[in-house]
């Protein structure tokens, strides 16, 4: 039956929510939807983690667990196939993390809280969607789901130049994901060998590990670059400026934090997993590329006054850190990857969070135009403090243990090419100070440069809640990494046997 | 002689006699109680559409001139669906002062038209398909000069006549040759005396000009420059007809020519000319789309674009392809019913065309804005809506061939998809985020209209999620396979 | 373990920071000054009672054939990279990291007391514990590391409580500057840490200590010759990692960021600044001894480093004004001393003594300096100001802090008895014994060592004797004179600790003597420097200006610290952000953003193009519709046929 | 070997379509347009004469001549006043004509020109297509029968009627 | 000297030809529908010739010529119809006055 496998509900409980707000009449009642389906997500996840765990303590080593199937449409073989391995896990519970605190963040949103919060999970149900699915057909349905919310969110309840980044973003995303229907149908053609039933589910084809190699050749890159452009890949990563400083707090949090990671999930589990040989002969170009995106990120980042812009590039940076990791192919740097997916899902989320807050109260994330900030509102200064120094790997944070498992991970390799990338990359820690640290200094130090700030409040409770609740989670991983990495590393070794 | 042969065509036969029993109650009825014939047609239609589903025969008639099959009999109800959903529509329409005179005539006319598509599904034989061809294109000329005092009403029904009546000069020429070349009409015979036959440039230029002939009627650039100004003039009811069942029967029989009776010579001639004519549809459409400001034109030229996504499905030639085909054109019909809906809705009421008079629309109309987006979302292939699993399963037909032609060609319709979302989100951003000074006021959408508007709704979201009707359009088409056998 | 007890030394701290930072402020002041002070207390007690029963018990196996034991006492895994590479968090008992138990948190306690009354009324008084706190832990968790990557971490720990603390004054904006400065240059010198470690625990396929120093050889032999650049990539590996080192220890010319360091509360200078953090380059090199003795070139590298810095900085220290620069300039030479002191030692010359006379110089150094520091922070308590120029004939008004002051002063001036004597001469013994040039050298810089120092207690206790108006200086209260009088005590007996028997390369013991050959030069070149700075600036006198304007370049080139800020900030503005960051973000914005932006607007001229073709004319629109049919027709005949 | 009458009428005839044909597409004044139209109807009916296809000869004429001449004068006394003649043509509408015509022309004609054999056929000489068989033909239901094509048409023309008076009606 | 096919073709293309042209040149719609009837008519001939010549033994392309003249008829009536209406719109049959929907 369709209903006893937990993983479904994380696509019902969204839905469910979707409802419960089209009926809800005042913004308490949306208020309460929002909190109640949020909460639920995370027990959602808490109970996933602990049957998974339990499953694999009970000596389940099989890929996938919590695996089923139901045909879906028949003709195409295409199936409503669920399952989770460590990664998909820690990833649910990343993004049932930061629906949790973007209801939060999102708490006093206006106008139209109803709609926003509708659209907001939809969103949700994409993400939950594509992590609890192994069937590309679904895998990719759920990932323009997730997509398109954004248009709106942004478009009605961004800021600046919204119109122009709403658009800008949306279609460069699908830009992205023509490329990859194209690279899926191009996959599900190949699937299986010469006269054997064609299949969409990921599991099987990686099984029958039929495509052609000519056609890897094509295929790989397709289905990349196609994830590659949610992942914020150079060059393909201009959408990710403009739209993050065009969004809503919440809106951003959720992009960067969750929706970003589909794309570096996608490159695993489609093009990595399913075209190994071409991952091994092309990954070069790619590592070429998100090697500049590390970079280039963070020196961009350097010279930005907007606060989401400078966010925005130095997620392009992460991001580009993530890909970079996957494509060295080798399960330390992966779990690296996956570690540095959840870190930055949950530094990011708050960042924005935090600048939505500030931005709320000062009306401007122009850093030449603050100062001082700390002490007008101490609690928001201290949690962007302790973002900064997670984003910039501060040991007992998560930004460390991701950086430095992708860093040790990628220096395995005992190929020159990779070594000079890794150190290239490992710059970017520097980079990545300076540019945190510039805008610590000039928002949250030194003196109140408007004199009317002085009035502002810090952090209302429902602020406080969404705040802490990254904090923790950010400093859960980077005080117990182990239990993560172990999830995810045991995910991640099968697959990276592949490459060995 | 054996008139038995008609009851092989119980559709045409059941949808004569709702023309008929239109006609009688137009003619014979009081005039007080004309008032009731948009409903009564409704219901007429509806009890046939659905009365239909207990019609279905195979087989050939009149020596192999018409072909009941079970796709054509699908592809037959699907149009019914489109048409019910457009006689539902429009009763608001009909029964507006200046309509309400020549309403009977107006319903006829869809219905005779209806009857000509009918036979351009089913027919074999070019002769029927030429009669098929004007009967589903002429009257809706008159249709389209219906609105009396709209001069743009006029110079629609002019250029589509125009236009129109030098298509089929065209297509015939081309039927001369095809002709000349086999000496039969039949289908049948054509295809088996094709065979072997080496491609000479008559046959070619027959293929070009019978391609040109049937493309007009499915809005192909270069043959499709009547359509938006047709569409814009034409009264909304009327433009909503012609862009989706006209273009769906279209769709079929293209298929059914180029397969059926091309079908040997398929790789050599017309797969590349389809693939330069696909190309030039979906990228013209869409940028002549992207400058529209009147919402008519605008859909005009993205049910253009849509012809190119549809021609897919043809240049896949295989069961897959048609499966999809069909299906597209369901949800193609759906989805455009539900753009029209709400632009009829909006255009009784306000008078208003134009995309910037939607700006603000969410604030005081959130229902039609809604059920807007959702048509435009799903024009556009987003998911979870019909129109996304609709692209999916034409770029599937297509790419089966598997050619790597064909996947540029789908890599080309995948990139304009892109410039696609952008106008289609034109609209679903002046509904919901640009702000006007006068906003079309709040008002309640007459009965018909919103059951139209929400069937189309129902239909947007559910088609494609309920995937038994995918899978029921490939067990139709697979029941059909030796329509194929010739290409294997 | 019986040592198990040891971890409370990292618990309470951290404990102490998480408390006092997220409920501190709903303390009192006093209650979170003497709640973070009892804890450092008891942490002081449990460390003490570690590092004396590592040296002086017998009983749990410390010394098995002489050999003092490095002892795991616990080791916990946490993080998996692979099999063999696995960052673990323990605590390695061995003698140096006993030794630094002991001056870690002799000196965090001094500095808690002594904040109690430094910073009394201060805004953050609890925030300024809490970070206390948590540099505590960090330093601790440094220093008991059991693998190397476990020393990175904290090492990144200590980078940001530093941060913090010199940016305590986070209203100012010197302060805030100097901070950022401090953690991107340490940071830039992490990076090679970081390689380093990459490169090192890629060939030798383990971060541990024990593994990697019990058998250097082999650790060496790993990398089986491999070259990078001409060089071994073992020398690549340890230079990158002495980098890392080098950075945090303020060695030239990763040193801008100490002197400007001083912006933050003094106490946490001494603490910080003088005491700890900035020896861990110096505990890093000592830590992988054994592997760096085995890289020749590496270790030439750190003793030329070593000198330059030495040098350069005692001769920025003979100009500067400010006490508490002169101070950090005197620490970055002196810690340069202990550096040169592992670099020129081998196992093979003395028995290593550089080694042990680093450590004991080290030892020695963080006890006077602490005093020198804090003495500091009660002379500017005192005076508000770090001017020399504000300041004279203090000796009046604050005699305890004159005294202490002038302990320092001889202590680091290498005067017998007083601590600095015993540990210098070792190091210049080991430096003679490797060349006659670095002893030398050392023995000029041990010159202008004593000096500035005396020029600088001159200048602050004599000179001349200004006008203090109403703000007559006075000496400072009982919790800030306790820790000067008690650091004192510590420098003046320090020197007697018989550390050869306790520290050594190889933890063996070691028989030390005065080598008074080297002893008395020195001695005698440190008297003959302080009788010039007595000479000079005892009493007011326009003699020392009148020298000054004698070589004014050179006088000016010092005062501005060779102009190595400039160079910097010349290096991070004129060519990070504007040949860098400045293009990157251009690109950005123009080319590649520009590139989609054009795609689009191409799509909408194309669209304008275009539009002719719908020219609204029927006989336009057969014509276009002939034409098309015509075409499609044409082509397909000439390519078909 | 035809015969010299049959060719002569075959030059007649050839010789009138292109005159006229041109003609009625270059004379500015429309009634004259209309006129020489006839002429090209009725000497299309004279080829159907010729080539022996008496009945369908008679519709042409009955149809063309009689029926829609009819219509397109009526209309052009309509819609124009006496006098009228149309202006000059541009060189731009000209040219464009002309390329068209060329075109189209000039691809059918190259196609059909390179069947070169089939193109070069003659005429069979036994042709027996009696009104008789015509009827039963059209009436039919087996293969080459029409039955349904004219059941077919007779709705395109009701259809057509609607159509026209939806038209033509005032209101 | 024979008659062959292609003489009967060669009268009949040109005769579209000049349909073609007309249709593109003229102005009175009137004078439009003229060329078309010839385009049309042209095409009748085709299917009457392919008949005779090709296939004399079968009435196919005679029966399409047949029924294409009758849907012509049907096509001409149509058409004049609305150039009426239009004429009543704007008091002209210039096919330059249908030119106001484009772009």
């Amino acid at each position: 039956m369709i209903w006893s496998n937990v993983l479904i509900y994380f696509v019902i409980v969204p839905l469910l929510m979707l409802g419960g707000l089209a009926l809800s009449k005042s913004v308490k009642q949306v208020r309460a939807v929002a909190v109640t389906g949020a909460t639920a997500l995370m027990l959602l996840a808490a109970y996933l983690v602990i049957e998974f765990l339990s499953m694999r303590a009970a000596g389940d080593v099989s890929p996938m667990l919590f695996t089923d199937s139901w045909t879906w449409f028949e003709p195409l073989n295409i199936n409503l196939a669920l399952g989770v391995d460590g990664i998909s896990v820690v990833m649910i519970v990343l993004s049932a993390f930061i629906v949790f605190a973007g209801v939060f963040a999102s708490w006093n949103i206006n106008p139209l809280p109803k709609e926003y919060f509708m659209w907001f999970c939809l969103l949700s149900t994409g993400v939950f969607g594509f992590f609890i699915s192994i069937d590309m057909f679904t895998m990719f349905m759920f990932y323009e789901v997730a997509l398109i919310p954004m248009y709106l969110l942004i478009g009605v309840w961004g800021s600046g130049n919204k119109n122009y980044s709403a658009m800008k973003l949306t279609l460069m995303l699908m830009g992205g994901s023509a490329f990859l229907m194209l690279g899926l149908i191009g996959i599900y053609f190949h699937s299986a060998p010469e006269g054997g039933q064609l299949t969409m589910n990921i599991l099987e084809i990686a099984e029958n590990n039929a495509i052609p190699h000519e056609w890897q050749y094509y295929l790989f890159p397709m289905t990349f670059v196609g994830f590659g452009v949610l992942g914020a890949m150079f060059p393909f990563h201009t959408w990710s400026p403009d739209g993050h400083a065009s969004a809503p707090t919440a809106v951003s949090m959720l992009h960067a934090g969750v929706l970003m990671k589909l794309g570096g999930y996608g490159c695993f589990r489609i093009a990595i997993y399913l075209m190994p040989w071409a991952a091994g002969e092309l990954a070069w170009i790619f590592l070429l590329l998100t090697g500049i995106s590390v970079v280039y990120g963070a020196f961009s980042a350097c010279v930005q006054t907007d606060l989401k812009y400078i966010n925005a590039y130095s997620s392009v940076s992460h991001c580009g850190m993530v890909l970079f990791a996957i494509l060295m192919l080798n399960t330390t740097a992966m779990t690296g990857a996956v570690l540095q997916m959840l870190s930055h899902g949950l530094m990011t989320a708050l960042f924005f969070a935090l600048i939505g807050m500030i931005y709320g109260r000062t009306h401007t994330r122009d850093i030449r135009k603050m100062g001082g900030l700390m002490t007008i509102m101490p609690f928001l200064g201290v949690g962007y403090v302790i973002a900064g120094l997670a984003s910039l790997g501060l040991p007992g944070l998560s930004g460390f243990v991701a950086e430095m498992s992708i860093f040790v991970g990628s220096f395995q390799h005992a190929d020159m090419f990779h070594r000079v990338l890794t150190v290239m990359a490992c710059c970017s820690i520097v980079i990545t100070a300076v540019y945190i640290l510039r805008v610590v200094g000039k928002l949250l130090f030194g003196a109140v440069q408007d004199a009317h700030h002085k009035e502002l409040t810090d952090a209302e409770w429902h602020e406080r809640l969404a705040t802490i609740t990254l904090i923790v989670a950010v400093a859960a991983i980077g005080c117990f990494p182990n239990f993560f990495s172990g999830i995810i590393s045991e995910a991640a070794e099968p697959i990276m046997k592949l490459f060995a | 002689m054996d008139y038995s042969q008609f009851l092989m065509m119980p559709q045409e036969l059941g949808l004569l006699a709702v023309f008929l029993l239109v006609f009688l109650f137009d003619t014979f009825m009081p005039k007080k109680s004309l008032g009731a014939l948009p409903v009564f047609t409704s219901v007429i239609f509806g009890a046939f559409a659905i009365a239909n589903y207990f019609m279905l025969m195979r087989g050939t008639a009149f020596s192999g001139m018409f072909e009941s099959t079970a796709s054509t009999f699908v592809m037959k109800s699907i149009l019914n669906v489109g048409m019910l959903i457009v006689l539902v529509q429009s009763i608001k329409w009909s029964n507006s002062e200046f309509v309400a005179v020549r309403r009977g005539e107006f319903y006829e006319l869809l219905l005779t038209t209806l009857f000509g598509m009918y036979l351009m599904i089913s027919a074999r034989h070019f002769l029927l398909f030429v009669i098929g061809l004007e009967t589903a294109s002429l009257p809706l000329a008159a249709l389209v000069a219906f609105n009396k005092n709209r001069y743009e009403s006029h110079e629609a029904a002019a250029k589509y006549m125009f236009t129109a009546i030098f298509s089929s000069a065209i297509f015939m020429l081309g039927l001369s040759f095809v002709y000349g070349l086999t000496g039969s009409m039949y289908f049948a015979d054509i295809a088996s005396r094709l065979v072997g036959g080496s491609n000479t440039a008559l046959l070619i230029t027959a293929i070009a000009f019978v391609i040109a002939g049937v493309g007009f009627k499915l809005s192909l650039v270069p043959f499709h420059l009547w359509t938006a100004d047709v569409y814009q003039g034409a009264p909304t009811a009327v433009t909503s007809y012609l862009s989706v069942i006209s273009k769906g029967a279209a769709a079929y029989a293209f298929l059914v020519i180029l397969v059926q009776v091309f079908g040997t010579v398929y790789s050599v001639v017309w797969e590349w000319m389809l693939y330069a004519l696909i190309i030039l549809t979906i990228t013209l459409g869409n940028l002549f789309a992207i400058r529209q400001r009147n919402i008519k034109r605008f859909l005009a030229f993205s049910s253009i674009s849509q012809a190119g996504y549809i021609m897919l499905g043809v240049v896949a030639a295989n069961e897959l392809g048609l499966a999809s085909l069909m299906f597209y054109v369901l949800v193609y019909i759906v989805s455009n019913l539900a753009a029209f809906g709400v632009v009829s809705a909006i255009e009784n009421f306000s008078g208003k065309v134009s995309i910037d008079d939607y700006n603000g629309l969410y604030k005081t109309n959130p229902y039609l804005s809604f059920t807007m987006m959702l048509a435009m979302f799903s024009l556009a292939g987003i998911p979870p809506f019909a129109g996304f699993f609709s692209k999916f399963f034409i770029f599937v037909g297509a790419l089966e061939t598997g050619s790597v032609a064909i996947y540029v060609l789908v890599l080309i319709a995948l990139i304009n998809t892109i410039v696609s979302l952008f106008y289609y989100l034109l609209v679903v951003k002046a509904m919901f985020i640009r702000q006007d000074d006068c906003i079309i006021p709040t008002f309640r959408s007459a009965c018909s209209e919103r059951i139209a508007m929400i069937a189309c709704t129902l239909g947007i979201i559910f088609i494609g999620i309920a995937s038994c009707i995918y899978t029921f359009m490939v067990d139709v088409v697979n029941d059909n396979v030796m329509m194929f056998g010739l290409l294997k | 373990m019986e040592f198990s007890y040891t971890v409370a030394v990292l618990i309470i701290p951290i404990v102490m920071f998480l408390f006092l930072g997220i409920v501190g402020v709903k303390l009192s002041k006093k209650t979170a000054g003497v709640l973070g002070t009892c804890a450092m207390g008891v942490t002081t007690l449990i460390a003490y009672a570690a590092a004396l029963t590592y040296f002086f018990g017998t009983e749990q196996g410390q010394i098995v054939d002489g050999v003092r034991q490095q002892l795991e006492v616990m080791n916990i895994t946490w993080l998996e990279f692979t099999e063999n590479l696995v960052i673990k968090l323990g605590i390695l008992l061995d003698p140096i990291s006993a030794m630094m138990l002991i001056v870690i948190t002799t000196v965090s306690l001094m500095v808690h007391i002594y904040s109690l009354g430094y910073m009394d009324g201060e805004k953050g008084f609890q925030r300024y514990y809490a970070f206390l706190s948590l540099f505590t832990f960090s330093m601790l968790g440094l220093v008991v590391a059991t693998n190397i990557f476990q020393m990175y971490i904290f090492w990144e720990l200590v980078g940001v409580s530093s941060y913090l603390l010199i940016g305590f004054y986070y209203t100012l904006p010197a302060a805030v500057s100097a901070s950022k400065k401090a953690f991107i240059v340490t940071r830039f010198a992490d990076l090679g840490f970081l390689l380093g470690i990459l490169i090192l625990s890629f060939y030798t396929d383990t971060f541990d200590f024990v593994t990697l120093t019990s058998n250097p050889g082999a650790a060496i032999a790993s990398a089986g010759g491999a070259t990078f650049m001409g060089c071994s990539v073992m020398a690549w590996a340890l230079t990158l990692i002495f980098m890392g080192g080098a950075g945090k220890s303020a060695m030239f010319p990763l040193h801008i960021w100490l002197p400007d360091a001083m912006e933050g509360p003094t106490p946490v200078s001494a603490l910080i600044h003088a005491a700890t953090m900035v020896v861990a380059g110096v505990y890093l090199v000592a830590r992988l001894f054994p592997v760096y003795c085995l890289e020749e070139g590496t270790m030439t590298i750190i003793t030329v480093i070593g000198c330059v810095t030495a040098l350069y900085a005692a001769a920025v220290a003979c100009v500067q004004s400010d006490i508490k620069r002169v101070l950090a300039f005197s620490t970055i030479s002196q810690i340069a001393f202990m550096i040169t002191s592992l670099g020129v030692a081998r196992p093979e010359l003395h028995e290593g003594v550089g080694y042990m006379a680093s450590m004991f110089h080290l030892f020695t150094h963080a006890m006077f300096k602490a005093l020198l520091f804090l003495c500091a922070g009660a002379i500017i308590h005192a005076v508000h100001s770090n001017e020399m120029s504000k300041m004279g004939g203090l000796r009046k008004y604050m005699p305890i802090c004159n005294i202490a002051f002038l302990i320092g002063c001889l202590a680091i001036s290498g005067i017998w008895p007083f601590a600095g004597f015993f540990s210098k001469d070792e190091i210049l013994v080991a430096a003679y014994a490797n060349s006659p040039v670095w002893g030398i050298w050392l023995s000029v810089v041990a010159g202008m060592t004593a000096f500035y120092m005396f020029r600088l207690y001159y200048k602050i206790f004599w000179w001349n004797n200004p006008d203090y108006g109403h703000h007559t200086p006075h000496e400072a209260p009982m919790t800030m004179t306790f820790p000067l009088i008690f650091l004192s005590l510590v420098s003046i007996v320090a020197g007697f600790i018989p550390f050869g028997d306790l520290v050594t390369w190889n933890r063996e013991g070691l028989t030390t003597h005065i080598n008074w050959g080297v002893a008395g030069t020195s001695t005698v070149i440190a008297v003959g420097a302080i009788i010039l700075a007595t000479l000079l600036y005892r009493k007011e006198n326009a003699v020392p200006e009148k020298m000054a304007d004698s070589c004014r370049g050179l006088w000016t080139a010092a005062y501005k610290r060779f102009y190595m800020d400039e160079l910097y900030q010349f290096i991070t503005h004129k060519i990070i952000f504007a040949c860098i960051s400045r293009p990157i973000a251009w690109f950005d914005r123009r080319i590649i953003d520009g590139t989609f932006d054009m795609l689009a607007n191409v799509t909408n001229s194309a669209s304008y193009a275009v539009r002719k073709l719908q020219g609204g004319s029927i006989q336009g629109y057969v014509w276009v519709y002939l034409a098309g049919a015509a075409l499609l027709a044409a082509i397909a005949i000439i390519c078909i046929i | 070997m035809e015969s010299v009458g049959n060719i002569v009428m075959y030059f007649i005839i050839a010789i009138a379509i292109i005159v006229f044909s041109v003609l009625t597409v270059t004379s500015r004044k429309i009634l004259r347009s209309a006129t020489y139209l006839l002429f090209v109807l009725f000497a299309t009916a004279g080829i159907y004469f010729q080539i022996g296809y008496e009945f369908l000869g008679a519709v042409q004429i009955a149809v063309y001549a009689g029926g829609i001449m009819v219509l397109f004068v009526f209309s052009i006394l309509l819609t124009s006043r006496p006098g009228n003649s149309a202006e000059r043509l541009t060189a731009h509408k000209k040219w464009l004509g002309l390329t068209a015509a060329i075109a189209g022309v000039g691809v059918c004609g190259y196609s059909l020109l390179s069947y070169g054999e089939l193109m070069a056929r003659n005429m069979s000489v036994n042709l027996n297509v009696d009104i008789q068989r015509i009827g039963e033909a059209l009436l039919s239901t087996d293969k080459w029968g029409y039955l349904l094509p004219f059941e077919a048409i007779s709705i395109l023309l009701l259809a057509c009627i609607i159509g026209g008076v939806v038209i033509a009606r005032k209101r | 000297m024979e008659i062959t096919m292609m003489m009967y073709l060669i009268p009949s293309l040109i005769m579209f030809g000049c349909g073609v042209y007309g249709f593109i040149t003229r102005k009175n719609m009137i004078a439009i529908l003229i060329s078309l009837e010839l385009m049309l008519n042209s095409v009748d001939i085709n299917f009457t010739v392919f008949n005779r010549f090709l296939f004399p033994g079968q009435m196919e392309g005679m029966f399409f010529t047949l029924f294409a003249i009758g849907i012509a008829a049907a096509e001409t009536a149509l058409a004049i119809a609305i150039v009426i209406n239009v004429f009543r719109a704007v008091n002209k049959v210039d096919i330059r006055e249908l030119t106001k929907m484009k772009f």
